[in-house]
């Protein structure tokens, strides 16, 4: 894992750039002082660093107390892709009431921990969600609904939709069904306890150390990458 | 200048108390909120593990120096107004560095947070961030402006800018306090108290599902540790200030508990009850029935 | 000594010899009358001489040998030698001017051309009424063929118009003098006075006929169509001839014969005088033609002259005085002003862009422009000062209002051709040929109007201890102007170092008030002109006319009289006008400052006239015991200051002004030049402390400073031009300013000194950033930044700390404003008023966030992605003034115990108590020092904290960002600055509404419609303009004898 | 309805025409009139609210069929014109100078069937598919399930049951059946 | 009538002249016409000049030897107006010419005598 071999191919480039929004493309300005300079908006506008594996603390003790703090306060990054996001809500109602369990809703990925995806996800949306995932900081857990998640479920012979969640982004926990029902979903949020206070939620680095593994699985889909390699 | 360590020591005692009490009212509130919604609600001590929780985050980036510095701005406008504000009355202990004259202080003080957090957020370039940044000025903005009424309206009739001074002139029975004394005043700063702790309705600074969350949106991990530990300093430090302007001050930390719970439950009680507002609403109101009330414990003087 | 009857000798001589010469020695015949102008003009000149120096006596010479009234007398006297001087002058410079056209039309034109100019000499020194007539004649008849030198059909139409109007004036003139001789029995004009024929029935009609002929040959308004056509029409030579050698003629002749008419003549030409000022001046108003504008200007002028000459009643031995300096301003910048308009040949005044082209030319443009509007250190400068003092000494408030405002209303339109000279678009114009010989006698009139104005000067005692030598050392500056410009700028830093070190370390002793204002404006000037290293290139007349200004400003401090005080503080006005023109888009802002500035400076003579009133004595001191009116001047002087602070209602010309100026002057205009509105009214209040008057205007002084700082916040959180922002800021801040000032007392004041400290230290620091922000990105617009943190750190640090500063957040020095403002609100009791003023302070934060985060924070945009760090120039002098500002905050006892002290010289009560760094109120204390150290101290822990736990983030670019899942494209389109505060403005932007704005625009739309409507009457038909005149002369016959 | 009809035959050919309620009525019209048919309804007939634009792949005979769904909002008629198109080199002319709202239907049909729409703003740009390099995915001829096992990681294991019987056996395991399995996926 | 002698005739004659030379002026359009009213007007000037020169009973001021030389003071009018009237006429002579001169300008620069074509100048 060189920084050479993280680096978009020139091949690659041409590839991608047929699908670039002009946004994307070079472009020329003219600077206050008339000279004209480029513009290669990936390069300028985005980080191109690579993402870092942070190690737990050396520390057992401190690990563990830090770990359980992270199990029981899970901030869930507000975001729906398939039917299944219509089960989240209901998970702040009277009836379930997340809330008892630390679990509590962010509307910005920088600020989650856990990012649900909550059934079927078409390329467009793996996209986002890439992204979104990309942006939340490192102990971050992924939590995978519904069957579709897991083989395509229904959708499994879809042109556009995803069937293994996990060659994407690393997933903790699934949850079967079709749709599961929120009862399910706070079992998972349970079992994503578990293995955190166990010390087994450390999908993100595991994100990092198969970088190269993901990141190609995600561009032999995703056929306009134009972004980044790294959201960060 | 010499240092008196004792003192610093109790002020930083103060500052633990303050925060840890911060913390357990809002915990509090959360669950109060729950209750009236018939939940169960977060554990109370849910506030503490987000908090270890958030300075537990393993990686962190940075959008530039100011993106970093407005954290420390932030927490610096919350502990600098406990540092000037007179904690607990006829306690030379739990005064703090107050002084004769910090009224003035401290209703600038609130802005050296705000401002650096602005500007923080500013350099983060999240348009949401600019978004809560123009909310959130523009309504502090019209908040203060009943608020320095009814300040005036006291400073006037105690004749000093000691709050020490004020809560000493509020001693010696319940009928002494400024609410009975100067109801309109109160009233004015007891409506402005809703905008400056920023629940419903007039919580569309941080908006969280419009504008996901405000100024905040890109800080995550330590910062948003640091800027919790700065709300709950803040909210109670707020609360006291009001306590001490209009509600006879505390003579022990029991009594600032219960006076500045119950001052902080007012806001949210009345979050629970509305909707939210506009922002051109909420200034024209603030425009409206609080500075009307200002006026006239202006004009009663 | 030549005898004056050579003169005529000469020049019929010369006139009869011409007609000799052959049409082919025409350099020759030109050389030869030439030389009998010089001639002519020396043995004036001579006499002139005799009479100044060696106590010439006045003489009459008897032609023929006869004594009068046998035969006809001339005399010569001190006043017939200045006329005689200023006319062969005039007439000389005039014909070296024309040579070409002179040459051209071979020697009839040049036997015309002396002629007129014997008619004029004789029309002088004659003493017979019917030899007046006859040269009077001579020279219209002279006037009429000269006129025909333009060939075009609009002159000859004017030329008809003219001679048919003279004819008849001149007809009417016969009868009179016929009539007078019928009554007199003589034609000798001493005779004619012993007789007072005024008051036998008949020969007061008789001398009617005489006057009113005098009267309508000087173009009374409005019988004045035909001239008006001659000056539009005719060789702007000839138009300088008739605007400034006949219409002295007239004068004199006017003066001459007055003694005829007795005193009963001085009300009625004073009114005429006065219609023909104001109304000429008005229709001036509308015109865009630059000669036809010169013939207004011309005879507003002689309304002017007329005016003073009717109100010698009261002028008393001053009227000579008056009348001289306002008629040699006249003559010499209008005969300049119509010689220029020859060169540049424009038919319209916004041609006259190309004038530019050609520096010198401008500036002399400049010279008559400011000669004529009254400008020091030109005569008239100093003779609208006499004579609005003689008029306030015999209460004759009505004619010294209408002749200010007459006043006003020409500078409205010659400041705007002005303008339009210097900023008009000049690309497209025709080029124009500069010939020596045209540019000779400009330049020799020009340097006339400065030695006279000089000499002028002197005549007073309060001027004659005016300091001239700074203005040398602007005059070597401004002949240095080829040299580029850093030179110039270390000559004029070292020059104001100098300065500096020579005055200020007296006032340090002795005058604490005025030491901080001098510090103010000269080391102010010194930081901001370190900026002006950062400028390539010639910077041509930006460092005189900035000199100048600092020298009108220092002028103010080192006023000791009335006299000093106004000539410094025109001067500054006259300095600062050319600078803030200077910027790109400011030609009306330019125009705007310089009618508030001259309406302000007006507005302040009428007060400084009526406060000596009945004192005798011009120092300033009268000011403390003004007894009666003592409202009305209060109010004039403190509307006249209050022009230059901006104050709400009188701020409109400020954000153009201070917006579109270049980077170094912003805060040359905005940090140092408001404050002398600031001192003026210290000055004042300090004064009139005692009087009982300025209680009530106080408190509304206070509402408004308070309801200023308000608006001015508010109108600044709205603009999204990041100067403009800082301009109303500034208007917000002076209106603080004026609100400690208003509340009378010891914390008060040292409120309005401490703001106007910090103000100076913040604002210089924010304009000279922004400005050199605006240097690198190209762009004022705010939203067109964003994101030059990275690029401009130090530019950054620099605006936050200003914007620190200014909005009075602790621990910096703008808290210690707040702090005292607030104690001293409460002290005082107006607390609706401190509420405002506070609501504003707040307001401050919404554009200060605005000004900072739209430039400095958020997206970097895609052109700006190479700009540099702002130019080392401007960060030195930033960087010393927030050395300053520090120093200030952290010990703010250093500077507020002294003016504590000056303070307490005029309110002993109710001041700070200083303990160390402690001071005490009534109702409360601060430690500036200790504040500073606790926040700070705080700071850096929190900060170690921070640091200490995530002291590993990952350093990101711009775009990323969280997004909602997607991706920004352009910078443009994530960067939020354009009105941001949208909701707010909902809100409370009817309080912004340009109400002040479109009140000023009504106003000048009412004037100009007026004028646009009342020019009507000069139809351009001959025979209207004849019936004018027949109408004229009968109204003024029933006014007259009623 | 009937006398709209009769109205409309008068100047087009209508084919096909059926009636699926009292007020909702199918007809068939020739490719090159239907714009002209369309743009007459909307102008004379009130026919102002367009309610869908949608295709079906008939494969065997070669074309597509484009339905036209307008409504009356006076009257509460709904009309549905269809038109069969060409399937190789499909084309239709735009119909969004009509109504804006079109172009987003003619987006998608251009990106799901490859019809081109010449002139629609943006019919080029991606729809719901970003950067989509095979044929349409909607023509029949697709074979989506290839293309998904192909691309997207088909796990192993997948078993697919007939819903019927499956869930009578679970239902009702004490009768004896046979194995209904019908399909395995690999 | 007895009052009528002759200064009051030629007074009359010179006023009613002005007036007409004014009416002239005021109302005739053409250019040549304007001319004229002038020089009526003027002359009606000169003849008011004379006119008030004149002492009835008296004679020419011309010494000669009608005039007894010890009584010129009263036998003779008044020599001045008549010597100015002279001045006068040439000077009026004058100023007509050059307004002729104008008016001939004028013409063969716009080929018309209407005083209305000519108002191009004005405001």
């Amino acid at each position: 894992m060189t920084e050479d071999n993280f680096k978009m191919s020139n091949k690659q480039e041409e590839e991608v750039s047929k699908f670039f929004a002009p946004e994307n493309e070079k472009r020329k300005v003219e600077t206050p002082d008339g000279e004209i300079i480029e513009i290669n908006p990936l390069q300028d506008y985005f980080s191109d660093a690579r993402p870092k594996v942070h190690h737990p603390n050396t520390s057992k003790v401190v690990e563990k107390f830090l770990n359980w703090a992270r199990a029981e306060s899970l901030w869930v990054l507000g975001f729906g892709t398939g039917c299944g996001s219509i089960e989240i809500p209901p998970l702040l109602t009277p009836r379930f009431d997340a809330f008892r369990f630390g679990v509590q809703m962010r509307p910005t990925p920088r600020q989650s921990n856990v990012i649900i995806i909550s059934g079927y996800l078409a390329v467009k949306t793996l996209k986002r969600v890439i992204r979104s995932y990309e942006q939340m900081q490192n102990p971050k857990y992924v939590l995978a609904l519904g069957s579709c998640t897991i083989n395509g479920g229904m959708y499994f012979d879809s042109y556009n939709t995803i069937n293994r969640l996990d060659y994407y982004i690393p997933v903790d926990v699934y949850v079967a069904g079709c749709m599961p029902r929120p009862e399910a979903l706070l079992s998972g949020f349970g079992k994503l306890k578990e293995l955190i206070k166990a010390g087994k939620g450390e999908k993100a680095n595991e994100y990092v150390e198969k970088f190269d593994w993901y990141k190609a699985n995600q561009k032999k889909i995703i056929q306009d990458w134009n972004m980044p390699d790294y959201n960060w | 200048m010499n240092i008196d360590f004792n003192k610093l020591f109790f002020t930083f005692l103060g500052l633990m108390i303050v925060l840890n009490w911060g913390l357990l009212m809002s915990a509090l509130m959360r669950k109060i909120g729950a209750r009236v919604a018939k939940r169960y609600g977060i554990p109370w001590f849910q506030p503490w593990v987000d908090l270890v929780k958030n300075y537990a985050i393993r990686s962190q980036i940075t959008h530039g120096v100011m993106f970093y510095l407005g954290p420390v701005f932030r927490l610096s406008g919350g502990v600098g107004l406990f540092l000037f504000m007179p904690m607990v009355f006829g306690s030379d202990l739990w005064t703090n560095f107050s002084f004769k004259g910090d009224l003035i202080l401290i209703l600038y003080f609130q802005f050296f947070g705000m401002l650096g957090m602005a500007l923080g957020a500013g350099e983060g370039g999240q348009p949401h961030s600019f978004i809560g940044i123009s909310r959130g000025l523009s309504q502090f903005t019209t908040i203060e402006v009943p608020m320095t009424l009814a300040v005036i309206a006291i400073a006037v009739q105690y004749q000093t800018l000691s709050i020490s001074d004020i809560v000493a002139a509020q001693q010696g029975g319940i009928m002494n306090w400024t609410v009975f004394t100067n109801p309109f005043a109160t009233a004015a700063a007891m409506l402005s108290v809703l905008g400056a702790f920023g629940h419903s309705p007039f919580n569309l600074v941080k908006a969280p599902n419009e504008i996901p969350i405000g100024p905040p949106t890109e800080y995550h991990g330590t910062y948003l540790g640091v800027l919790r530990t700065n709300a709950a300093i803040l909210h109670v430090v707020e609360a006291v200030l009001f306590m001490n302007l209009f509600f006879g001050g505390a003579t022990t930390w029991i009594e600032l508990i219960v006076k500045s719970f119950l001052i902080y439950f007012w806001s949210v009680f009345v979050g629970m009850v509305f909707p939210r507002f506009r922002i051109e609403q909420s200034v024209a109101w603030f425009l409206k029935i609080p500075l009307i009330l200002g006026i006239i414990a202006i004009i009663l003087l | 000594m030549v005898g004056p009857i050579y003169i005529i000798a000469i020049a019929l001589g010369t006139a009869f010899s011409l007609g000799f010469f052959k049409k082919a020695n025409s350099n020759f015949s030109f050389a030869f009358m030439l030389f009998a102008m010089a001639f002519m003009t020396f043995i004036s000149g001579q006499w002139l001489y005799a009479f100044l120096t060696q106590q010439q006596e006045t003489i009459q010479i008897f032609t023929a040998g006869f004594k009068p009234p046998f035969s006809i007398s001339l005399q010569m006297g001190l006043h017939e030698s200045v006329f005689l001087s200023l006319i062969n002058i005039i007439g000389l410079l005039a014909a070296i001017y024309l040579y070409d056209q002179l040459k051209e039309k071979g020697v009839q034109m040049m036997m015309i051309f002396v002629l007129l100019f014997m008619g004029l000499n004789v029309v002088i020194m004659t003493r017979d009424i019917f030899n007046l007539f006859v040269f009077l004649e001579i020279a219209s008849i002279a006037t009429a063929g000269l006129i025909i030198l333009d060939k075009s059909i609009n002159a000859t139409s004017a030329g008809f118009k003219y001679i048919i109007a003279t004819g008849i004036i001149s007809g009417i003139l016969l009868i009179g003098i016929i009539a007078i001789y019928y009554f007199a029995g003589s034609l000798f004009i001493n005779d004619i006075i012993k007789l007072n024929l005024i008051y036998v029935k008949g020969g007061a009609v008789a001398v009617f006929l005489v006057l009113i002929a005098i009267i309508l040959e000087l173009k009374p308004f409005p019988a004045n169509g035909w001239a008006l056509d001659v000056y539009e029409a005719a060789h702007p030579g000839i138009g300088a001839v008739i605007s400034a050698a006949s219409a002295s003629a007239g004068i004199f002749v006017l003066a001459k014969i007055l003694p005829i008419v007795g005193d009963s003549g001085y009300y009625i030409i004073g009114l005429i005088g006065i219609i023909t000022f104001l109304g000429s001046n008005l229709l001036g108003l509308k015109q865009d033609r630059a000669n036809r504008l010169l013939g207004y200007s011309s005879i507003g002028q002689i309304g002017l002259l007329l005016t003073i000459i009717g109100l010698t009643p009261y002028l008393g031995d001053k009227t000579l005085f008056i009348a001289f300096g306002v008629l040699i301003s006249h003559a010499l910048a209008k005969a300049g002003l119509f010689w220029l308009a020859g060169i540049v040949n424009s038919e319209y005044i916004k041609g006259w862009a190309a004038i530019r082209r050609k520096p010198l030319l401008l500036v002399l443009m400049g010279t008559f422009i400011f000669a004529l509007v009254g400008f020091p250190p030109f005569p008239s400068f100093f003779a609208k000062w006499e004579l609005i003092m003689q008029l306030a000494n015999n209460d004759k408030i009505i004619w010294l209002a209408l002749i200010l405002i007459g006043s006003f209303i020409e500078g409205i339109y010659l400041f705007r051709w002005f303008g339009y000279a210097i900023k008009e678009k000049n690309e497209d114009l025709p080029e124009f040929p500069i010939k020596l010989n045209k540019v000779i006698p400009v330049s020799i009139v020009a340097a006339g109007l400065y030695l006279i104005g000089y000499y002028t000067g002197l005549a007073i005692p309060e001027a004659a201890i005016i300091n001239y030598i700074p203005l040398i050392f602007i005059v070597i500056i401004f002949a240095l102007d080829f040299l580029p410009a850093y030179v110039k700028n270390s000559i004029s830093i070292l020059g104001l170092a100098y300065y500096s070190y020579t005055i200020i370390p007296a006032y340090f002793e002795n005058d604490m008030l005025r030491f901080i204002f001098v510090v103010i404006f000269l080391i102010g000037g010194i930081l901001t002109f370190i900026a002006g290293y950062a400028y390539k290139g010639k910077r041509r007349g930006f460092y005189p006319v900035a000199l100048i200004m600092y020298v009108g400003l220092v002028q103010i401090i080192q006023a000791e009289n009335l006299l000093q005080f106004f000539f410094g503080w025109e001067l500054m006005t006259a300095g600062s006008y050319f600078l803030i023109i200077r910027g790109k888009k400011s030609m009306a802002h330019a125009l705007s400052y310089m009618l508030f500035s001259m309406g302000g400076a007006y507005l302040i003579l009428a007060g400084f006239a009526l406060a000596q009133q009945g004192q005798m004595s011009l120092s300033l001191d009268v000011l403390n015991s003004i007894s009666n009116n003592a409202f009305i001047i209060i109010s004039l002087l403190m509307i006249g200051f209050l022009t230059k602070t901006a104050t709400l209602g009188l701020h409109i010309w400020l954000p153009g002004a201070h917006g579109e100026a270049e980077s170094d002057v912003s805060p040359m205009v905005s940090a140092i030049l408001l404050k002398a509105g600031v001192f003026g009214l210290i000055i004042l209040l300090i004064s009139t402390i005692k009087n009982i008057e300025t209680v009530s205007i106080v408190y509304i002084l206070g509402w408004l400073g308070a309801i200023t700082a308000l608006i001015g916040n508010l109108g600044a959180a709205f603009q999204e031009d990041a100067k403009r922002l800082l301009a109303y800021s500034s208007i917000g801040q002076l209106g603080y300013i004026v609100f400690g000032l208003a509340m009378m007392t010891h914390l008060g004041w040292l409120t309005a000194f401490t703001y106007t400290i910090n103000h100076f230290m913040y604002k210089a620091i924010l304009f000279l950033t922004i400005g050199a922000v605006v240097l690198r990105v190209g762009t004022h617009n705010m939203y067109e930044m964003g994101g030059l943190i990275k690029k401009m750190p130090f530019a950054f640090i620099a605006v936050l700390i200003g914007i620190i500063a200014l909005s009075g957040v602790p621990p910096l020095s703008g808290f210690t404003g707040k702090w005292l403002l607030y104690n001293a609100v409460i002290l005082k009791g107006w607390y609706f008023q401190g509420a405002i003023a506070f609501f504003a302070g707040i307001i401050a934060f919404l554009y200060l966030f605005k000004l900072i985060s739209s430039i400095f924070l958020g997206q970097l945009k895609d052109n700006h992605r190479n700009v540099k760090e702002i130019s080392i120039w401007f960060i030195i002098p930033i960087y010393i003034l927030i050395i300053g500002l520090m120093i200030f905050a952290a010990k703010p006892e250093l500077i507020l115990q002294p003016m504590g002290d000056i303070v307490a010289q005029y309110f002993p009560d109710g001041g700070l108590n200083w303990d160390g760094g402690l001071a005490t109120t009534p109702i409360g204390n601060w430690h500036g020092t200790h504040i500073m150290i606790i926040v700070g101290v705080m700071f850096m822990l929190l900060l170690t904290w921070l640091v200490v736990l995530s002291r590993k983030a990952q350093k990101v670019k711009q775009f990323n960002i969280v997004y909602s899942g997607e991706r920004p494209f352009t910078p443009e389109t994530t960067h939020i600055s354009y009105n941001i505060f949208a909701g707010y403005n909902k809100a409370l932007g009817f309080l912004v509404m340009p109400w002040i704005t479109n009140f000023w625009n009504f106003m000048s739309d009412i004037i100009h419609d007026t004028a646009g409507f009342v020019r009507r009457i000069y139809s351009g038909n001959g025979q209207t303009y004849l019936a004018h005149i027949i109408i004229y002369i009968v109204v003024v016959y029933f006014v007259f004898f009623n | 309805m009937k006398d709209l009809l009769e109205r409309l035959n008068t100047k087009y050919n209508l084919t096909d025409i059926k009636y699926q309620r009292d007020n909702l009525v199918f007809l068939t019209i020739g490719k090159e009139n239907t714009i002209d048919l369309v743009t007459h309804l909307r102008d004379y007939e009130g026919f102002t609210h367009f309610v869908l634009l949608s295709c079906v792949d008939w494969i065997e005979e070669g074309k597509f069929q484009l339905t036209y769904f307008l409504n009356q909002p006076e009257r509460k008629y709904d009309i549905a014109i269809r038109t069969m198109i060409d399937r190789d080199n499909a084309e239709m002319v735009s119909a969004h100078h009509l109504w804006r709202q079109i172009t987003t239907y003619q987006r998608e049909l251009r990106e799901m069937y490859g019809i081109n729409f010449p002139g629609s703003p943006g019919v080029d740009e991606n729809f719901i598919l970003e950067g989509w390099d095979d044929i349409p995915p909607m023509r029949r001829e697709f074979d989506t399930k290839q293309y998904s096992e192909d691309t997207f990681f088909p796990r192993e294991g997948r078993k697919t049951h007939d819903p019927a019987s499956y869930m009578k056996e679970k239902l009702y395991p004490t009768e004896p059946t046979t194995d209904k399995v019908n399909k395995t996926d690999e | 009538m007895e009052n009528l002698n002759l200064e009051i005739i030629t007074l009359i004659t010179g006023v009613i002249l002005v007036l007409i030379g004014i009416w002239g002026l005021l109302t005739q359009k053409n250019l040549i016409k304007i001319v004229i009213g002038f020089t009526l007007f003027d002359t009606g000037i000169h003849i008011i000049m004379v006119s008030i020169g004149y002492v009835k009973n008296r004679t020419a001021p011309i010494i000669d030897q009608s005039v007894n030389i010890n009584d010129v003071g009263n036998s003779v009018v008044d020599p001045v107006p008549q010597a100015l009237v002279l001045t006068a006429i040439v000077i009026g002579l004058g100023v007509t010419a050059l307004m002729l001169t104008y008016v001939l300008k004028m013409y063969q620069k716009r080929k018309s005598l209407e005083i209305n074509n000519y108002n191009d100048l004005k405001w």
